[in-house]
C-alpha cells in the first residue's frame, strides 16, 4: 500500500524534523523545551530508520528504534531529574542563566 | 567478556547494599570484583576467544582487552582514591553503583562490533556520568555541568545516531563487519553513506572532546566534582578512544580519503585552541581540561595516520595508559591540596615545603603530561610522532612540537608554584594512607613506563 | 662496563644523596663524584692501552620492538667529554662548599643525577638514548637554577626550560625522521651508524629539512645568536653552580651534539646551509664580545664572553676541517675549565664584597694578592694567551676557520683582540686602581675556594704547556670524524 | 751544546719561579741578585753557544725540546733554532738584560714590589728568548704574546695608578692587534707550506705564487708594527713609559720592540720576493721614523724624548729591511740595544737623582752634580746622534747607504730623520744637563749620583756603544763587515751592494757634516741664547702644539675607534638584544597569551552558542568533505 | 488525482502536518502547548510508521512517547507552573542566528542528499518486516545482547533519578542559606 514514495522522501523529511529540532535546541531557552526538541531529533532518526529498514526489508532497523526509545526515555529521566535539582536551586529553567562556567 | 558481566554483577550488588546493608563491605568487595575482572581479562588475553559472542555483537580481542584493563586498572586506582570523597557526600551506594554501570558502557565501547552496542555503550557510558556531574546537588555549578554535559551529550547522540541510520540505510545492517565488507564490494557508495560516516565521526569527536565540539568539556570538568572529573578525563576518555580506533581504524579504514583531511583540521584546531586556552587558566582544574583537550589531538593524531599495522594500537594504548596514569595522579593531588573546594594554581603554592612527597608526585605527574623523558607522557608523544612521521601531514607534526612547548609552559606553572611561590598556609598536608598509595602507585607506574615502555609498547607486537 | 659504570655510579650516588641531609651531603657527594673521576681516568688509561676494548661499551636491548638499544660506547671523542664533566663535577661540588646550602642533599643529589645525564649524552652510541639523555639532563639543572637561584628565577628559568625544550623537540623529530628512513636488516634502527646512512641516503631537500630540526636544537642550548636571550639572565640568576654546570659541561652537550650527531648525518644539508650557520657563529662573536664589553655586572659579562667562544667553536665546528674540529675540541675543554674558573671568582666576589658590579669593585689586587694572582692565570686562559690552555684550541679554530674563508677569519679572529678588551677591563677594574668604595673589604679566601682555583689554574698552565695528552686524542676523535664526512 | 740551548731559557725561568713563590720570603739583594744570576748564567750560556756555534759548519742548531700540538697534517714541535741570527739577538737579550738587572738592584731598591719586579723581568727574558730561538713561527708566538704580557704587567707595575693601568692596557690590546695578523699571517703559512716550521718553509718560499707570499708578509708585519711600535700602532710605546725606567730600557728599547725587526729579518726571504711586501715595509719605517721623530722634537718628558726616538729609530730599521739590508738592520738592533739602553739607564739616573722628575724643563746644569751619568749619556746622545767612530754612525750608515742603493728619495727623507734625531738628542742633552738648575731647592738639594750598581752598567754600556761599531765596520775602511758576514747564512736572497766607493765615502761625508750641522744649530739655540721651552701651552705657537700633542693621534683613535666601539656595544645591548631579539622572543609568548585570553572569550558559557558552534562545525565540515 | 497515488497524497500529508508541528513546537511561546504540538508531531510519525507498515512500532511509539514520555514533560511544567509569562525568551538576535545556521544546516545537507538514488521503498517490499512475531525473533535472538544490557541502561537512569530527584534535608538547609 505504500506505493511510488522513494526514500529520498524519507529522507528529506527526517532530515528536515531533525534539523527543525537542533533548531530549537539553538533557539529556546526553557530547557525544557531543549529537552522535547531533542527527542524531535531522536524522532526523525526514528522515522529515518524505519523507513530504511522497510527498504532493506529488514527488522533489525526497526529493533534499534526500540532501543533508542530506551534510551530516549532513560536520558529525560535523569534530564528532568537534574532539571527540577536545578530549578530547586536556581528558582529558574532558563538554560541562560546556567552560565557559571566559562572562559 | 567475563569483567564486563562481574561489573554489571558488582553494580547490582552495590544497590543491594543499601538494602541489605553492608555498607562497610561495600568497597572491598567491588575493588576485589574489579581485580577479578582484571585478572580474568589476563587470562582471556592469554587464550583470546576469537568467535564473537551474541552473533557478533560484542567480541572482546586483544584491543578490546587491552583497553578495557587499562580502564579496570584505573578504576580500580579511582575507587581507592574515590573512598573518601564517598564518605563526605552520602549516596555512596549510589555513586558506586552508577560508577560501576558508567564501567560497564566504558568495557562495551572497547569491544563493540555492532553499532547498536556501540550507541548503547555511550549512553551506558553517558547518563551515570551526566548524573555524576551533577552530583553535588547543592553546588550550582555541579548542576549546570551535569546539566550541559547532558543537553551536549543527547545532542551529540542524536547527531551519532543520524549517522548509524544513515549508514544503516546504505550498508543495510549495524554490524561493523557487514558494514566494512559493503563498503570494500560495492562500487559507488551513496552520497548519504558517506554523510553518516561523518555525522558518526562528528559524534565520536564530541565524545573525545575535540574543536570545535569541546566546548561542553571544560565547563562539565570545571563544575564536577573532582573525583568526577578524574573519571571522565581517565576511564571515559580512553573508553572513548578505544570506540573511535574500532570505528575508524577497523570500520571505516578504507574511506581514509573521506574522513582524514577533516580530522586532521580537527586535530589542528584543537592542538591551537586547547593549549593557547590552557595557558590562560588561573585554574589548574580547568587547565587539566583543557589539557585532555589537547592530549585528545594527540591521540586523534594515531587515528589519523591510519597506519592499520599494530603500531597504532600500540600507541593508543600506550597513550591512553600513560595519560589516565597522569591524570589520575594530578587529580588525586588535587583533590587533596584543593580539599575539593579551591583549585586555581594559587593552591598549589609552597607545596614543596608543605609535603615534599606529594610535591615531587605532581611534578612528576605534569613532566609526564608535558612529555618529558623519561616519564610515560614522553612515550606516549615518541610514539605518536613515530606513527605520523611517515604521513603527509607533516605539517601537523611542527603545530604539535609548537604547541605542546605552549604545553610545557602551562605545566611547569604548577611546579614553579609548588618550589617557587610561598605558601599562605603553613601547615602541612597530611595524605591517608590509601591515598598516599595511590598517588605513589601513580607516579611509579608513569616512571616505570617512562623506563621500560616495552611493557606495553610490545603488546601487540607477535 | 666500566661505561656503564660511570652512568651509574651517579645515580646511585644521587639517589643516595636525595635521602641525606645536613653538612656531610656535600662531603658524600664530594667523593662519589672523585670516585666518577677515577673511573673516567680509568677509561682514560684502558682507552690508551687498548681504544677498542669491550670494557669500554655496553650493548642491552631497552625497546626491542623500536629497536631501542641501551647502547653506550666511550671513543675518543666521548672520553675527552666524560674526562671535562667528571673533572668538573668535584670543583663545582668542592666550589660550594664555602657557603652551606639548604636542603643539600637534594642539591648535591641534582647535581650528580645531571652529572648522569651529562656523562649519558657523551657516551650515547644510539640516537633515541641520546635524545633522552639530552632532555635528561635538562631536568636536574632547571630544578637548580629554580629552587636555589635568585630573585626573578621564576620567569627565566622557564623561558629557559621551554626555550630548550622547544628545540630539542624538533631535534626528537629530525632524529624520529631519520629513523624512520634507516634501515638495519628490514627494520628500523637507532644506532647512530644506521642513522648515519639513513641521513646519507635522503636527497637534498629532506638533508636540509633534517639539518635545521636538528641544529636548532644545538642553536639554541650552545647558544648561537639570535637565540641566546635566555642565556644571559639565565647564567645570572642560576646559582653559581648550576651556572657552572650550564656553561661549563651543558653547553659542550650542544657542540659535541654537532660534532657527533650533526655533522656526519646530513653532508649535504651542511653543505647547503653550513655557511649560513657559519655566518651566524661569526657573527656571533663579535656581536657578543662587543656587548659583553658593555656589561657592568661580571657574571653578565662571563655570560656574553661564553656566548662568543662558544660561536667561534660552533663556526670550527661547522668548517668540517681537521683543525676546525680538533680545536672546538680543545677548545670545549679549556673553556669549560676557564668558565668555571671565571664563574667562581664571581661568586667570591659577590661572596666577599656583596657585589660583581666592576664600576665599584676595585683594589683588590691590594687587599688579595693571591687571589688576584690566580684571576691573571685565568683570565689569560680565558683570552687564549700562549701556554695556556686556552690558545691551542683558539689558533686550531682559527685555522680552521681561515680555511674556509680568509675574511670570516679575520672577523672571527676579532675575539682575539675584543676578549683582551673586555677581560682586562674587567679585570682592572675588578683588582687594579685604588678601592673605590671604602666599605668593600676583602678577607682571604677560605681552602674550598683556594684549592679550586688553584686546581684550575694548574689546569689552565699544564695544559697549556703540554696539551699533548689530549690533543692527541682530539686528533684521533678528529681524524675519526673526518673520516664519516668523506 | 743542545743541553746549554735548552737550559738558555731555563734560568730565567728558574729564576721567576723562585721570585714569584718566595720572593715575599727572601729578602732584596737575595731576591735581585737570584735574577740577575739567572740571567747572567744564561748570558754565559749565550755566549757558549755563539763561540760552539763559530765551529759548527752548519752555521745552525736545532733542538727538539717535546711535540707540542698535532693536529692532521699540521704538527708543531716546540723545537728550538739556533743560527748566527737568534745567536745575535741571544746576546743582546741575555747581556743586556743583565746590565739592566744589575741596575735595577739599585734603582727599585726602594719599591716594596721588588721581588716581584725582578719575577716578572725574568719572565719576560724567558718569552724573549723564546721568541728568538723558536724553531717554528708558533713557538715564536708563544714568546711574542709572552713578552707581550710581560709588558703588560711591567708597565702596570704600579697597579694603584689607573694611567699606568690604561697605558698598560693599551699596550696589551694595540699588540694583540698586531697578534692577530700575525697569527693569520702563521696561519696562511701553513695552508700554504704544510708546515710553520722554518727550514721547511723557506728554503721552498719561491715555490708558490708571489700574491700568496705577499699577503704572508703583509700579515706578518702587522704583527712586526704592533709589536714594533710603527704607525698606525705605535702610539702604546710612549705610553709605555708608564713603567719603572729599567723596563723602559729593557723591554721598550733594547728589545722586546725589536722583536718586529727580527721576525722580519728572520722572514726575510718572503720580503725579498714580495716587493709589494717590502716596499710597504720600508714607506712604513720611513714613516714613522719622520713622524716618531718630530713628534720627539718638542717632548718635554725625558723619557718620552726618549720614546720617541726609539719609534723613529725602529722605523730606520724598518726602512732598512725594507730596502733589504737586513743584515745592517740587525746591526742598528745591536747598537741601538746598546746607545738606547744606555740613554734611557741614563735617564733613569737622571730621574733617581731628581727625586722622580721626568720634566726636562726643571733641570739644568746637572753636569757638575753626576758626573758618571752625565759623560755616560753624553757618549749615548753622540752615538745615537751618528757621529763617527761611534757605534751608531756604522749602523745607521749602512741603511741609508743600501736605502740610497734603493731610492734616493728614500735616502733623502732618511737623512732629515736621523737629522731630527741629532736635534731632538741634543736638545735633551742641553737642557738637561747645562745651563742652570730649574728645578725646586729641595730637589737641587736632593741630587746626588746614583749607587755603583746603577753607573756600573752605565759604563759598560757606554764602552759598548762607543765600541759596538767594530761588529760592522765598512769593507770600504778596509775592514770586513763582520756582522754582515755573519748574518750572510740567515739571509737567503742577497742583494749585492753595487755601490761605488766614492759614492758610499760622500754619503758618510754628508751624514756626518748634517748631524753636525744639527748639534750646532742645537747647541746655538738651547746654549747660546740659552731658550728654554714654555712651562705654559698657550706660549706655544700653533705647529708647536701640534707637535707637543703627537698630531692629536691618540686623540683620533679615541674617536675613531674607541668611541664607536663602546657605542656600538651599548647599541648592541641596549637596542638589539634587550629590543629586538628579547621583544621577538617574548612576543610569542605575548601572542599565546593574548590568542588564549581572544579563544577564551568563545567559551561564553552560554549552551546555545555550544550548540551553534558545534552545528556550524557540522556544516562547515559536511562542505568540507562534499563540495569542496 | 493530479497524477499522485493516495499513498502519495497521505504521505504529503503527514509529512507537512509533522514539519508544520514540530515547527509550532520550536516557535510557541507556551511550554503547554509546545508539548502538545510534539505530541502531534508524534501521531503523524506514527502515521509514517502505519505507512512505512511498521504497525507494532507506530503503537509501541504512541504508547511510550504519547503515552509516556510527554505526559512527563506536562507533569513537569505543571509541577514548576510555567508559563507563557514565566517563559525565557531568546533576543532577536540569537534567535535570527539559530535560524539562520538552521536554514544553512538544511542547504548543505539537501545539496549532499540531494544525489541519493530514488530507491523506490516498496522495491523489495516485504510484507511482515514489521510485524510483531519477527520483531520478537530478531529482538531475542540477534539483539539479545543489547536488549539485556538495556536494562543495565535503564537501572542506572533509575538510581540516577531517584537519586537527584529525592531532596535530602542537610541539602535543603544549605540551599536556603
Amino acid at each position: 500500500m505504500i506505493n511510488g514514495i522513494s526514500i529520498n522522501m524519507y529522507l528529506m523529511l527526517s532530515t528536515v524534523l531533525f534539523i527543525i529540532g537542533a533548531v530549537g535546541v539553538m533557539a529556546r531557552r526553557n530547557t525544557i523545551i531543549l529537552f522535547m526538541c531533542i527527542e524531535l531529533m531522536l524522532n526523525a532518526v526514528n522515522l529515518l530508520l524505519v523507513a530504511f529498514s522497510t527498504l532493506h526489508a529488514d527488522t533489525s532497523g526497526q529493533v534499534f528504534v526500540f532501543f533508542i526509545m530506551a534510551v530516549a526515555a532513560s536520558e529525560v529521566a535523569v534530564g528532568l531529574a537534574i532539571l527540577s535539582m536545578v530549578y530547586r536551586n536556581t528558582k529558574s529553567i532558563d538554560s541562560e542563566l546556567l552560565s557559571k562556567l566559562k572562559h | 567478556m567475563k569483567g564486563l558481566l562481574i561489573v554489571s554483577g558488582l553494580g547490582i550488588l552495590a544497590m543491594l547494599a543499601q538494602v541489605l546493608n553492608f555498607k562497610k563491605l561495600l568497597l572491598p568487595l567491588v575493588l576485589l570484583g574489579l581485580l577479578a575482572a582484571l585478572g580474568l581479562n589476563a587470562l582471556e588475553w592469554s587464550n583470546t576467544m576469537e568467535i564473537p559472542y551474541f552473533n557478533n555483537m560484542i567480541n572482546f580481542d586483544k584491543p578490546a582487552l587491552a583497553f578495557s584493563g587499562i580502564i579496570l586498572l584505573v578504576s580500580v586506582l579511582w575507587f581507592v582514591v574515590a573512598q573518601s570523597y564517598f564518605k563526605t557526600g552520602e549516596h555512596m551506594v549510589d555513586h558506586f553503583a552508577l560508577v560501576l554501570f558508567a564501567l560497564v558502557g566504558a568495557l562495551m565501547l572497547t569491544a563493540f562490533k555492532n553499532m547498536a552496542t556501540l550507541f548503547l555503550g555511550i549512553e551506558i557510558l553517558s547518563v551515570p556520568m551526566y548524573v555524576l556531574a551533577a552530583s553535588k546537588k547543592s553546588d550550582v555549578r555541579s548542576n549546570e555541568a551535569g546539566f550541559k554535559y547532558l543537553i551536549m551529550g543527547s545532542f551529540a547522540s542524536g547527531i551519532l545516531l543520524f549517522g548509524i541510520a544513515l549508514v544503516y540505510g546504505a550498508s543495510g545492517s549495524f554490524d561493523l563487519a557487514a558494514i566494512r565488507s559493503y563498503i570494500q564490494n560495492s562500487s559507488d557508495l551513496p552520497m548519504f553513506f558517506y554523510l553518516g560516516v561523518m555525522f558518526i565521526l562528528i559524534a565520536m569527536c564530541f565524545k573525545v572532546a575535540a574543536a570545535p565540539f569541546h566546548f561542553w568539556a571544560p565547563d562539565v570538568y570545571e563544575g564536577s566534582p573532582t573525583m568526577i572529573t578524574a573519571l571522565m578525563s581517565t576511564v571515559v576518555k580512553t573508553a572513548a578512544f578505544a570506540a573511535f580506533m574500532r570505528l575508524y581504524l577497523i570500520g571505516f579504514a578504507e574511506l581514509v580519503n573521506l574522513w582524514a583531511g577533516t580530522l586532521s583540521v580537527i586535530i589542528a584546531l584543537s592542538l591551537i585552541v586547547s593549549n593557547f586556552t590552557a595557558a590562560m587558566q588561573s585554574s589548574v582544574k580547568r587547565m587539566l581540561a583543557y589539557s585532555s583537550i589537547s592530549h585528545a589531538a594527540f591521540m586523534l593524531m594515531v587515528i589519523l595516520a591510519n597506519q592499520r599495522s599494530n603500531i597504532s594500537i600500540d600507541a593508543l594504548v600506550y597513550y591512553s595508559l600513560a595519560y589516565s596514569v597522569g591524570s589520575l595522579g594530578a587529580f588525586a593531588i588535587l583533590f587533596h591540596v584543593g580539599q575539593g573546594k579551591n583549585d586555581s594554581y594559587a593552591v598549589f603554592n609552597g607545596l614543596s615545603k608543605r609535603n615534599p612527597f606529594l610535591a615531587f608526585c605532581m611534578a612528576v605527574a605534569m613532566l609526564s603530561l608535558a612529555g618529558i623523558p623519561v616519564t610515560a607522557g614522553f612515550f606516549a608523544k615518541y610514539f605518536v610522532f613515530t606513527t605520523m612521521i611517515g604521513t603527509s601531514y607533516k605539517w601537523l607534526l611542527i603545530l604539535a612540537v609548537l604547541t605542546s612547548a605552549i604545553g610545557a609552559y602551562y605545566y611547569l606553572k604548577v611546579i614553579i608554584a609548588m618550589y617557587f611561590s610561598h605558601p599562605e598556609h603553613k601547615e602541612s598536608i597530611n595524605v591517608e594512607r590509601s591515598h598516599q598509595v595511590v598517588i605513589t602507585l601513580s607516579m611509579v607506574l608513569t616512571l616505570i613506563l617512562g623506563l621500560v615502555p616495552g611493557l606495553v609498547a610490545e603488546m601487540f607486537r607477535f | 662496563m666500566l661505561t656503564a659504570a660511570l652512568i651509574a655510579l651517579p645515580l646511585l650516588a644521587s639517589l643516595i644523596l636525595f635521602t641525606t641531609k645536613g653538612r656531610n651531603a656535600g662531603r658524600l657527594a664530594l667523593f662519589f663524584s672523585i670516585l666518577e673521576f677515577a673511573l673516567a681516568v680509568g677509561a682514560f688509561m684502558q682507552f690508551r692501552n687498548n681504544p677498542g676494548s669491550e670494557v669500554l661499551r655496553f650493548n642491552a636491548v631497552w625497546v626491542s620492538s623500536l629497536n631501542i638499544h641501551f647502547e653506550i660506547a666511550i671513543d675518543a671523542l666521548s672520553l675527552l667529554l666524560v674526562l671535562l664533566s667528571t673533572f668538573l663535577v668535584p670543583l663545582i661540588i668542592l666550589s660550594s662548599f664555602s657557603k652551606d646550602q639548604e636542603h643539600s642533599g637534594s642539591f648535591y643529589g641534582l647535581i650528580l643525577l645531571m652529572q648522569m645525564a651529562l656523562v649519558g649524552v657523551f657516551v650515547a652510541n644510539d640516537g633515541f638514548l641520546f635524545y633522552v639523555f639530552w632532555e635528561l639532563a635538562l631536568i636536574p639543572v632547571y630544578f637548580i637554577c629554580l629552587l636555589w637561584g635568585g630573585e626573578h628565577r621564576g620567569q627565566i628559568t622557564f623561558k629557559f626550560f621551554v626555550y630548550t625544550l622547544f628545540g630539542s623537540l624538533f631535534m626528537l623529530i629530525g632524529l624520529i625522521y631519520l629513523y624512520s628512513h634507516s634501515n638495519a636488516g628490514g627494520h628500523h634502527s637507532w644506532q647512530i651508524n644506521d642513522l648515519y646512512a639513513a641521513g646519507k641516503s635522503l636527497n637534498a631537500q629532506q638533508q636540509s629539512a633534517v639539518f635545521w630540526l636538528i641544529f636548532i636544537a644545538f642553536a639554541i642550548k650552545m647558544p648561537i645568536i639570535p637565540f641566546h636571550t635566555w642565556q644571559p639572565d639565565t647564567y645570572v640568576v642560576a646559582p653559581t653552580q648550576g651556572t657552572m654546570l650550564l656553561s661549563g659541561i651543558m653547553l659542550k652537550m650542544a657542540t659535541f651534539g654537532a660534532i657527533r650527531w650533526l655533522l656526519p648525518m646530513v653532508p649535504i644539508g651542511l653543505a647547503e646551509w653550513g655557511p649560513t650557520a657559519i655566518a651566524l657563529s661569526v657573527t656571533g662573536i663579535v656581536y657578543a664580545s662587543l656587548i659583553a664589553m658593555a656589561q657592568k655586572d661580571f657574571k653578565r659579562l662571563i655570560a656574553y664572553s661564553s656566548i662568543a667562544h662558544v660561536g667561534l667553536i660552533s663556526a670550527g665546528i661547522l668548517t668540517c676541517t681537521q683543525q676546525g674540529i680538533q680545536g672546538a675540541i680543545m677548545q670545549m675543554l679549556a673553556h669549560g675549565v676557564n668558565v668555571v674558573g671565571l664563574f667562581l671568582i664571581a661568586d667570591i666576589l659577590m661572596k666577599h664584597t656583596g657585589t660583581r658590579d666592576i664600576t665599584r669593585l676595585g683594589g683588590i689586587r691590594s687587599m688579595n694578592g693571591n687571589f688576584s694572582v690566580l684571576f691573571l692565570i685565568i683570565l689569560l686562559g680565558a683570552v687564549a694567551l700562549p701556554l695556556t690552555n686556552g690558545f691551542v684550541g683558539e689558533f686550531l679554530l682559527i685555522n680552521g676557520v681561515y680555511q674556509y674563508g680568509m675574511w670570516t677569519a679575520v672577523f672571527a679572529g676579532l675575539s682575539v683582540i675584543l676578549g683582551a678588551v673586555y677581560m682586562l677591563r674587567s679585570y682592572q677594574g675588578i683588582m687594579l686602581g685604588e678601592r673605590k668604595d671604602s666599605n668593600i673589604a676583602f678577607g682571604p679566601l677560605d681552602s674550598a675556594e683556594k684549592t679550586v682555583l688553584i686546581v684550575i689554574c694548574i689546569t689552565v698552565i699544564l695544559f697549556g704547556v703540554y696539551p699533548k695528552p689530549l690533543n692527541d686524542i682530539a686528533d684521533q676523535a678528529t681524524r675519526e670524524i673526518i673520516m664519516r664526512l668523506k | 751544546m743542545n743541553n746549554l740551548i735548552i737550559l738558555l731559557p731555563v734560568f730565567p725561568l728558574l729564576g721567576f719561579l723562585v721570585n714569584a713563590f718566595f720572593g715575599k720570603k727572601l729578602n732584596k739583594q737575595i731576591s735581585g741578585l737570584v735574577a740577575s744570576l739567572s740571567v747572567f748564567c744564561s748570558f754565559a750560556a749565550a755566549v757558549a753557544v755563539f763561540i760552539q756555534l763559530q765551529n759548527t759548519e752548519a752555521h745552525a742548531v736545532t733542538v727538539n725540546v717535546f711535540s707540542w700540538i698535532n693536529s692532521g697534517s699540521l704538527s708543531i714541535p716546540f723545537e728550538y733554532l739556533v743560527d748566527p741570527l737568534s745567536s745575535v739577538f741571544l746576546l743582546i737579550i741575555t747581556g743586556v738584560g743583565f746590565l739592566i738587572h744589575v741596575y735595577s738592584i739599585g734603582y727599585m731598591a726602594h719599591d716594596e714590589g721588588f721581588a716581584r719586579f725582578f719575577a716578572y723581568l725574568n719572565l719576560f727574558v724567558f718569552f724573549m728568548l723564546l721568541l728568538v730561538m723558536g724553531n717554528n713561527y708558533l713557538v715564536m708566538f708563544v714568546g711574542w704574546e709572552g713578552v707581550g704580557l710581560c709588558s703588560y704587567l711591567l708597565i702596570g707595575f704600579w697597579f694603584k695608578n689607573t694611567d699606568y693601568n690604561n697605558a698598560a692596557r693599551k699596550a696589551f690590546v694595540m699588540n694583540r692587534i698586531g697578534d692577530l695578523g700575525f697569527l693569520l699571517g702563521v696561519i696562511l703559512i701553513f695552508l700554504t707550506y704544510g708546515s710553520i716550521s722554518f727550514q721547511d718553509v723557506f728554503p721552498n718560499a719561491g715555490t708558490v705564487s708571489t700574491g700568496t707570499v705577499t699577503s704572508i708578509a703583509l700579515l706578518l708585519f702587522i704583527g712586526a708594527m704592533g709589536k714594533s711600535a710603527q704607525i698606525p700602532l705605535y702610539t702604546w710605546l710612549p705610553d709605555a713609559m708608564a713603567g719603572p725606567t729599567p723596563v723602559s730600557a729593557l723591554i721598550h728599547a733594547a728589545t722586546m720592540v725589536t722583536a718586529g725587526i727580527y721576525m722580519v729579518a728572520r722572514s726575510n726571504v718572503f720580503y725579498s720576493i714580495s716587493h709589494v711586501a717590502s716596499e710597504t715595509v720600508a714607506i712604513i719605517g720611513l714613516a714613522t721614523a719622520l713622524f716618531a721623530a718630530t713628534i720627539g722634537l718638542l717632548q718635554n718628558d725625558i723619557k718620552k724624548i726618549l720614546a720617541y726616538s726609539t719609534v723613529s729609530q725602529l722605523g730606520l730599521m724598518f726602512l732598512g729591511l725594507g730596502v733589504g739590508a737586513y743584515s745592517s738592520s740587525v746591526f742598528h738592533v745591536t747598537t741601538h740595544a746598546f746607545f738606547k739602553a744606555l740613554l734611557f739607564l741614563g735617564a733613569g739616573s737622571v730621574i733617581h737623582a731628581m727625586g722622580g722628575e721626568q720634566d726636562i724643563r726643571k733641570m739644568g746644569g746637572l753636569k757638575g752634580k753626576i758626573r758618571i751619568t752625565f759623560l755616560t749619556m753624553f757618549t749615548g746622545t753622540i752615538a745615537i746622534s751618528g757621529i763617527p767612530p761611534f757605534s751608531g754612525f756604522f749602523s745607521k750608515d749602512e741603511i741609508l747607504a743600501h736605502s740610497y742603493e734603493h731610492n734616493k728619495v728614500y735616502w733623502v727623507l732618511g737623512m732629515i730623520a736621523s737629522m731630527l734625531t741629532a736635534f731632538y738628542m741634543f736638545r735633551m742633552l742641553f737642557l738637561t744637563f747645562y745651563g742652570r738648575f730649574r728645578g725646586s731647592a729641595a730637589q737641587e738639594h736632593h741630587l746626588h749620583e746614583s749607587p755603583p750598581s746603577m753607573t756600573i752598567p752605565l759604563i759598560v754600556l757606554a764602552a759598548l756603544s762607543v765600541l759596538g761599531g767594530v761588529l760592522g765596520m765598512p769593507e770600504i775602511w778596509g775592514m770586513n763587515n763582520w756582522m754582515h758576514h755573519f748574518l750572510e747564512p740567515v739571509i737567503l736572497r742577497q742583494v749585492p751592494s753595487t755601490l761605488s766607493h766614492e759614492t758610499e765615502w760622500t754619503l758618510m761625508a754628508l751624514a756626518v757634516t748634517a748631524a753636525l750641522a744639527v748639534i750646532y744649530l742645537t747647541y746655538m739655540i738651547y746654549r747660546r741664547y740659552g731658550i728654554t721651552p714654555a712651562l705654559r701651552e698657550e706660549e706655544l705657537k700653533p705647529w708647536q702644539k701640534l707637535l707637543y700633542h703627537k698630531y692629536y693621534v691618540d686623540e683620533l683613535y679615541e674617536a675613531l675607534v674607541r668611541k664607536p666601539l663602546d657605542a656600538l656595544a651599548v647599541v648592541f645591548h641596549k637596542f638589539i638584544d634587550l629590543q629586538v631579539i628579547d621583544t621577538i622572543v617574548n612576543g610569542v609568548g605575548g601572542f599565546v597569551k593574548s590568542t588564549g585570553s581572544a579563544i577564551r572569550l568563545i567559551q561564553n558559557g552560554h549552551i546555545s552558542l555550544y550548540v551553534v558552534s558545534m552545528a556550524l562545525g557540522l556544516i562547515g565540515i559536511v562542505l568540507l568533505t562534499f563540495l569542496v | 488525482m493530479l497524477g499522485y497515488t493516495v499513498t502519495q497524497w497521505i504521505f504529503g500529508i503527514l509529512a507537512f502536518l509533522a514539519i508544520l508541528f514540530a515547527l509550532m513546537v520550536v516557535f510557541t511561546r507556551n511550554p503547554i502547548h509546545s508539548v502538545l504540538y510534539l505530541v502531534l508531531t508524534f501521531f503523524c510519525i506514527a502515521g509514517h510508521y502505519l505507512l512505512l507498515n511498521a504497525q507494532f512500532l507506530a503503537v509501541v511509539h504512541i504508547a511510550v512517547y504519547a503515552g509516556a514520555i510527554m505526559v512527563l514533560f506536562l507533569f513537569v511544567i505543571m509541577l514548576l507552573n510555567l508559563n507563557e509569562d514565566t517563559e525565557p525568551q531568546k533576543t532577536g538576535l540569537s534567535k535570527a542566528i539559530a535560524v539562520i545556521v538552521g536554514g544553512l544546516f538544511l542547504l548543505v545537507m539537501v545539496g549532499a542528499l540531494k544525489g541519493a538514488d530514488q530507491l523506490a521503498i516498496n522495491a523489495k517490499g516485504h510484507p511482515d518486516t514489521g510485524l510483531m512475531h519477527r520483531l520478537g525473533q530478531v529482538l531475542f535472538h540477534e539483539y539479545l545482547f543489547p536488549f539485556e544490557i538495556v536494562s543495565v541502561l535503564l537501572l542506572s537512569a533509575l538510581v540516577g533519578a531517584i537519586m537527584i530527584g529525592k531532596k535530602d534535608t542537610e541539602e535543603q538547609t544549605d540551599t536556603v542559606k
